[in-house]
């Protein structure tokens, strides 16, 4: 132990970064800032192939009858999108990159719970995305991220057992993941940090990670009866025995309508923490937006039938899950509610993270509020299906989620890297994605309405128009993510030394140093004040 | 450590329990109790949960976060299961077909 | 691994990680982790048994029919002998905690033993189950006997139930594999003497994970085995 | 082309008041999309940082505020979900003497059979004005009938039974699609839906290739495949009497009761094991895999048509309404 970081506070040479060289050190680390870096690295790569992904089919659908590839081909490319969006970069997004690193960093502690197994967590990423990316490979999947039985199980001859493999295996580093993140969020907080003095981030990433734990498994359980139903061509989902596709869609949507809440709690949270940061203001009603996102998490798991309302579901179960579909609006409405009182006399400044949370909040709000199109039986009978579907999720998991990230990573970059990033080109870069996503994916609700089916290699040429405007907005976007690509990249070697607090923020991440040593704080903090203490006296160092 | 140390003769005590209990089950499914069948099984099965879980795994001795999370998970499979049957239990409930009415009249053999 | 901040904890206690501040505040996280653990194998074994459920009710003659084929007395047997095993894994934990070598080898060798003669009574089950032509798939072709008792019932639905049987108790026996490679290194780290009442985590965590796959055969024995009764 | 459409056709009884809700949603969400954007922008303008040293006093929150918006949209989500459920619940229930056409989803087609037996291919020829019951199934995955014009939608699932109804009011050729992803060409399982004259649907009927009327067809299959041998009218058979069977209780030998209809003909029809009824034996051969699902349907008709009593009379004085 070097002499240097036993004095707080001081900009150390030593830090995780430069503590040890060479591949071994990364690849074995056990360090989770370290892991984080890597799991950052990992989305990013599946990002841009998801990416790719969306860019080859908005170019096909430029023309009525297909402008690209083959009918075929582009089934295997929106499955291969979805199934690389949601479970290798959206579901992993925040929690394992920003949530690995900060909650230690947060709540005061040297590490997570468990080491170990958030490296073994990644090892269990990085071969479910191989299982999906060698399916890629060996000839695509064409059966939709929703695996529907009995197409999937029985009829579709495509990379079918190895997709499946894949996201089961991905599933159990969700798992391990949430399992992490809540003993280490009840076991390791500094003296003084109690529940309510705690960032709302952590409040969120605590109700994800719930969520992960209780719905992951029943992914899992689901995958596997598939793949025997897929190997052996018998069971439950396929009528050929008397079994039930519906079984399928119920354990299918257990899961995955919660998992729509993984994505957009965790950008929840890191919106609280920008907006708190550059309004100076503590989030108004803290108690009732914490309680919001465990709420979100509870209500969440109960509404999975609202996705099978013209599936030959019950009526009686649709009127049940429309119900408490309604329900989980409620606390979404009070956060957005919450977040637009915090600027209230507040001291706001526009850098980039601001921007990025500002644009979150706006967006969410729209996919938030078209979502009681689909909650209401009536109309979700039309809707169901169509392109409104399509562009109501990318609202949120896109708008929201992906902004969430993003904004996240502007925020916490200088603390990440030690560096700071060109705000000029960061602003440019927040406003192309804005206009980018709204051209793309606004045209959409309107085509669903028109009743333009998703999932169509072609259509009727009354929806070009609309098509084309999707299209020439997916390419704004697609320009509007490599930005910051270059930017950060560049910032790692060229941008200016951050300095422990850059933006004068609160919270115990900004009072070590930045990049943190590896051992995060060279004394434990002990915590004397409420969250987002900006009205109080300064008391961090502004480097 | 604070962990309780159990004597052995209470996991003696609980294993002839269990063992009773399996006993018992087996000798039920041989009487005729129709549908009650099922939930004596089931009963006699959640009991010999109850000592495993109380007396084998120390829930007796732990604190009430164990307990919590232990609740939470009977509970969000109780959402599981229950949420899916009011899809099936609700199907029949859906008024059988209409009348046969078509434009040709009923013919009969 | 090189992690060098951690030199001053690791020589106040070994076998204390240097992610915590002391053995109680690890053992406490430990535990918990194996709770959240096992609460997602509830979620887990669940998600089958809600299916099971489903088509139990739909197909409730078929899938009496098929369990009165399997063998009751080896299912309570079966039943006996994993019970027992939990009772000796209660017992490990025990010496585990008084800080008796001997006995926590011994008796983590005796719930190895009492495992695998449950596999082994499981695996003559399977076998019988092919000698039947009852394999739901791969070799199903019932006649005779077992032909007149599962057609009241069904072929087709009779064949789903063995499908529930071989998912649920091949889960339930993979379960147990897991839990059998646990123990042996368990055995090898308890006879170099890793174990002490101070520091047994390992023990307790894979003690809880025994237990609960237990108790999963626990709810397998009855919805397997006793549908239907036997009269 | 003609611009942007912004709304599709209104061609159904039911696509009216199925807008006027989702222009009410649209209404509130546009409301309050503007409120959101106009007061963040409001803020962001008025309490811009003016010094860097900035400190603005904390606001701890406001319980009355909280209170209130979580009551407002509490009233407004249930308003909709009222709405829409008393919408949904109208909709999903066919009126009284709706016209019945069976529909069989296939990759990657639809077939279309009327009771008379006409049949058509991805073209679906209804009457002006008449209410129409579609019985749907499948004969591979699943598939879904969307109608955008009547705002109209329901899976087709193999192995059930699913139905929808729609009464027509506007005549034309309106977009049918599958609206349930299928497989390599689900965008090419479209097809139309031809609304003409009720006149005009009777020629039609009558017109073309006349094949025989489903109950015929399967009066035929119930001749060919031998169920007439043990199903004997009089009862006096190894299996029971189908006459009077439709819609009418039926005692299982598990002690259990059901009302026989067309779900439960068709299972004892392709596992007859499964549900049998009481007195009589097991011994009625599976049709599992033998017959396809458009013979199982004519099959179905034909036993409705041999419908019970009760039924037959009320179709009779419904006949009579009509005159």
């Amino acid at each position: 132990m070097s002499t240097a970081t036993l004095e707080p506070r001081v900009q150390a040479p030593r830090n995780y970064l430069n503590a040890e060289y060479g591949w071994k050190s990364w690849l074995f680390t056990l360090d989770h800032k370290r892991i984080a870096l890597l799991y950052m690295i990992s989305i990013t790569f599946f990002f841009m192939i998801g990416g790719f992904f969306a860019v080859l089919m908005r170019i096909h659908l430029i023309e009525p009858q297909g402008a690209l590839v083959q009918p075929e081909t582009y089934n295997k490319l929106f499955t291969l999108h979805g199934v690389i969006m949601i479970f290798f970069f959206l579901v992993p997004s925040i929690p394992t990159v920003l949530g690995n690193f900060l909650i230690p960093l947060m709540i005061g502690a040297r590490d997570l719970a468990f080491p170990k197994l958030n490296l073994l967590s990644w090892y269990i990423y990085i071969v479910g995305g191989l299982f999906t990316l060698y399916s890629a490979i060996a000839g695509g999947v064409d059966t939709g991220w929703t695996f529907y039985t009995p197409y999937s199980s029985t009829y579709s001859n495509t990379q079918v057992t190895a997709v499946v493999v894949g996201v089961f295996i991905n599933g159990f580093s969700s798992i391990l993941t949430g399992l992490n993140f809540i003993v280490t969020i009840h076991k390791m907080r500094a003296p003084g940090l109690t529940w309510f003095r705690m960032p709302l981030f952590l409040w969120s990433i605590y109700a994800t990670s719930i969520i992960m734990i209780l719905g992951t498994p029943v992914l899992a359980i689901s995958l596997f009866l598939l793949a025997l139903e897929h190997l052996f061509h018998v069971g439950i989902f396929s009528p050929a025995l008397g079994g039930d596709p519906l079984l399928f869609q119920h354990l299918f949507w257990f899961y995955s309508h919660p998992t729509v809440y993984i994505m957009i709690l965790p950008a929840m949270g890191v919106v609280s923490e920008i907006i708190a940061c550059f309004a100076r203001k503590r989030i108004f009603g803290y108690k009732i937006v914490g309680f919001s996102s465990v709420a979100i998490a509870v209500l969440g798991f109960l509404v999975w039938g609202h996705h099978m309302f013209v599936t030959g579901q019950s009526v009686y179960a649709g009127l049940i899950f429309s119900f408490l579909s309604f329900l989980v609006a409620i606390p979404s409405a009070i956060k957005v509610f919450n977040w637009t009182s915090t600027l209230y006399k507040g001291s706001i400044s526009y850098e980039a993270p601001m921007l990025y949370a500002l644009g979150f909040i706006g967006l969410f709000t729209m996919g938030g509020l078209t979502g009681m199109f689909l909650a209401s039986l009536a109309t979700d009978v039309h809707l169901n299906g169509t392109y409104f579907i399509v562009a109501h999720f990318h609202y949120i998991m896109v708008g929201g989620a992906v902004m969430g990230y993003l904004g996240g990573i502007h925020f916490w970059w200088p603390k990440i890297s030690g560096r700071k990033y060109p705000q000029g080109w960061a602003a440019l870069a927040a406003a192309i994605i804005f206009i980018g996503f709204n051209l793309t994916f606004f045209p959409q609700f309107i085509l669903g309405y028109l009743g333009m089916p998703r999932r169509y290699a072609f259509y009727p040429a009354e929806f070009q128009v609309l098509n084309v405007m999707s299209s020439a907005g997916a390419s704004i976007l697609g320009v509007g993510y490599l930005i910051p690509l270059i930017y950060f990249i560049w910032s790692m070697r060229y941008g200016p030394v951050a300095g422990a607090n850059p933006w004068g923020a609160k919270g115990l991440e900004w009072q070590t140093s930045s990049p943190p040593p590896p051992e995060n704080f060279t004394q434990i903090p002990v915590v004397t004040e409420e969250a987002y203490a900006y009205a109080a006296e300064e008391k961090t160092s502004r480097g | 450590m604070s962990e309780q140390i159990v004597p052995v003769k209470t996991y003696i005590v609980v294993f002839a329990g269990l063992i009773g209990l399996t006993l018992l089950t087996t000798w039920v499914a041989f009487i005729d109790l129709g549908a009650f069948n099922t939930v004596v099984a089931l009963v006699i099965a959640f009991c010999k949960m109850l000592l495993v879980i109380f007396f084998f795994m120390h829930l007796r001795h732990s604190g009430g976060l164990v307990r919590v999370v232990l609740l939470a998970g009977f509970f969000w499979l109780a959402l599981l299961i229950s949420l899916t049957m009011t899809d099936y239990r609700t199907r029949s409930w859906t008024p059988a077909p209409d009348a046969w009415s078509t434009n040709a009249p009923p013919t009969h053999p | 691994m090189a992690d060098t901040h951690s030199e001053h904890v690791q020589t106040k206690y070994a076998g204390l990680a240097h992610q915590f501040e002391d053995l109680a505040q690890q053992h406490d996280a430990d535990t918990l982790g194996i709770w959240l653990f096992l609460v997602t194998e509830i979620m887990f074994f669940g998600g089958v048994f809600a299916a099971y459920a489903i088509f139990r009710w739909f197909y409730f003659a078929a899938f009496a029919g098929g369990s009165r084929l399997l063998d009751i007395r080896l299912g309570a047997i079966n039943t006996v002998v994993l019970l027992g095993s939990s009772l000796t894994m209660a017992l490990s934990v025990r010496s585990a905690q008084v800080g008796n070598r001997r006995a926590l080898v011994l008796f983590l060798v005796l719930t190895m033993i009492l495992g695998g003669a449950f596999l082994g009574v499981k695996a003559y089950e399977y076998h019988q189950k092919f000698v039947e032509h009852i394999v739901p798939s791969l070799d199903w072709a019932p006649e005779g006997e077992v032909l007149a008792r599962l057609a009241p019932g069904g072929l087709d639905h009779a064949q789903l139930y063995f499908f529930f049987y071989f998912a649920m108790t091949g889960l339930h026996a993979l379960h147990m594999i897991i839990g059998m490679g646990l123990l042996l290194w368990l055995v090898l780290r308890a006879r170099k003497g890793s174990f002490t009442p101070d520091y047994f985590a390992p023990v307790e965590v894979v003690g809880l994970y025994w237990h609960f796959v237990d108790i999963v055969w626990i709810f397998l024995f009855p919805l397997l085995y006793l549908i239907g009764g036997r009269y | 082309m003609q611009g942007i459409p912004f709304q599709p056709e209104q061609a159904s009884s039911i696509a009216r008041s199925v807008d006027h809700l989702y222009f009410f949603i649209t209404a509130v969400t546009l409301f309050f999309t503007i409120v959101i954007f106009s007061t963040i922008f409001y803020f962001m303008l008025k309490y811009r940082r003016r010094s860097p040293d900035e400190r603005p006093k904390a606001i701890e929150g406001s319980l009355p505020l909280e209170v209130l918006w979580t009551a407002i949209p509490t009233l407004i989500v249930a308003a909709i979900f009222v709405w829409g459920s008393s919408l949904y619940f109208q909709n999903s229930e066919p009126p009284p003497g709706a016209m019945e056409i069976f529909v069989t989803g296939k990759q990657f087609m639809w077939k279309a059979e009327h009771p008379e037996g006409q049949r058509e291919i991805n073209e679906l020829h209804v009457p002006l004005g008449r209410p129409v019951k579609l019985t749907m199934t499948s004969e591979d995955v699943i598939h879904d009938f969307f109608v955008p014009a009547f705002r109209v939608k329901k899976d087709v699932l193999p192995g059930r039974y699913t139905s929808m109804w729609f009464a027509p009011t506007k005549l034309g050729t309106f977009h049918l699609f599958c609206a349930q992803y299928c497989g390599a060409f689900h965008a090419g399982m479209i097809g139309s839906v031809i609304v003409v004259e009720p006149d005009e649907y009777e020629r039609w009927l009558m017109g073309g290739v006349q094949g025989e009327s489903m109950e015929a067809a399967g009066e035929r299959l119930f001749r060919e495949n031998g169920c007439i041998t043990c199903h004997l009218s009089d009862g006096t058979g190894p299996a029971p009497s189908l006459l009077g069977l439709y819609g009418n209780t039926v005692h299982l030998t598990n002690g259990q009761t059901l009302i026989a209809d067309d779900a439960y003909i068709r299972e004892s029809i392709l596992s007859p094991a499964a549900k049998v009824v009481n007195g009589y034996k097991p011994v009625m051969p599976a049709f599992q895999g033998q017959l396809s699902e458009e013979q199982i349907l004519n099959l179905v008709a034909y036993i409705r048509s041999l419908g019970h009593p009760l039924d037959n009379a009320k179709g009779k004085q419904q006949e009579e309404g009509k005159k």
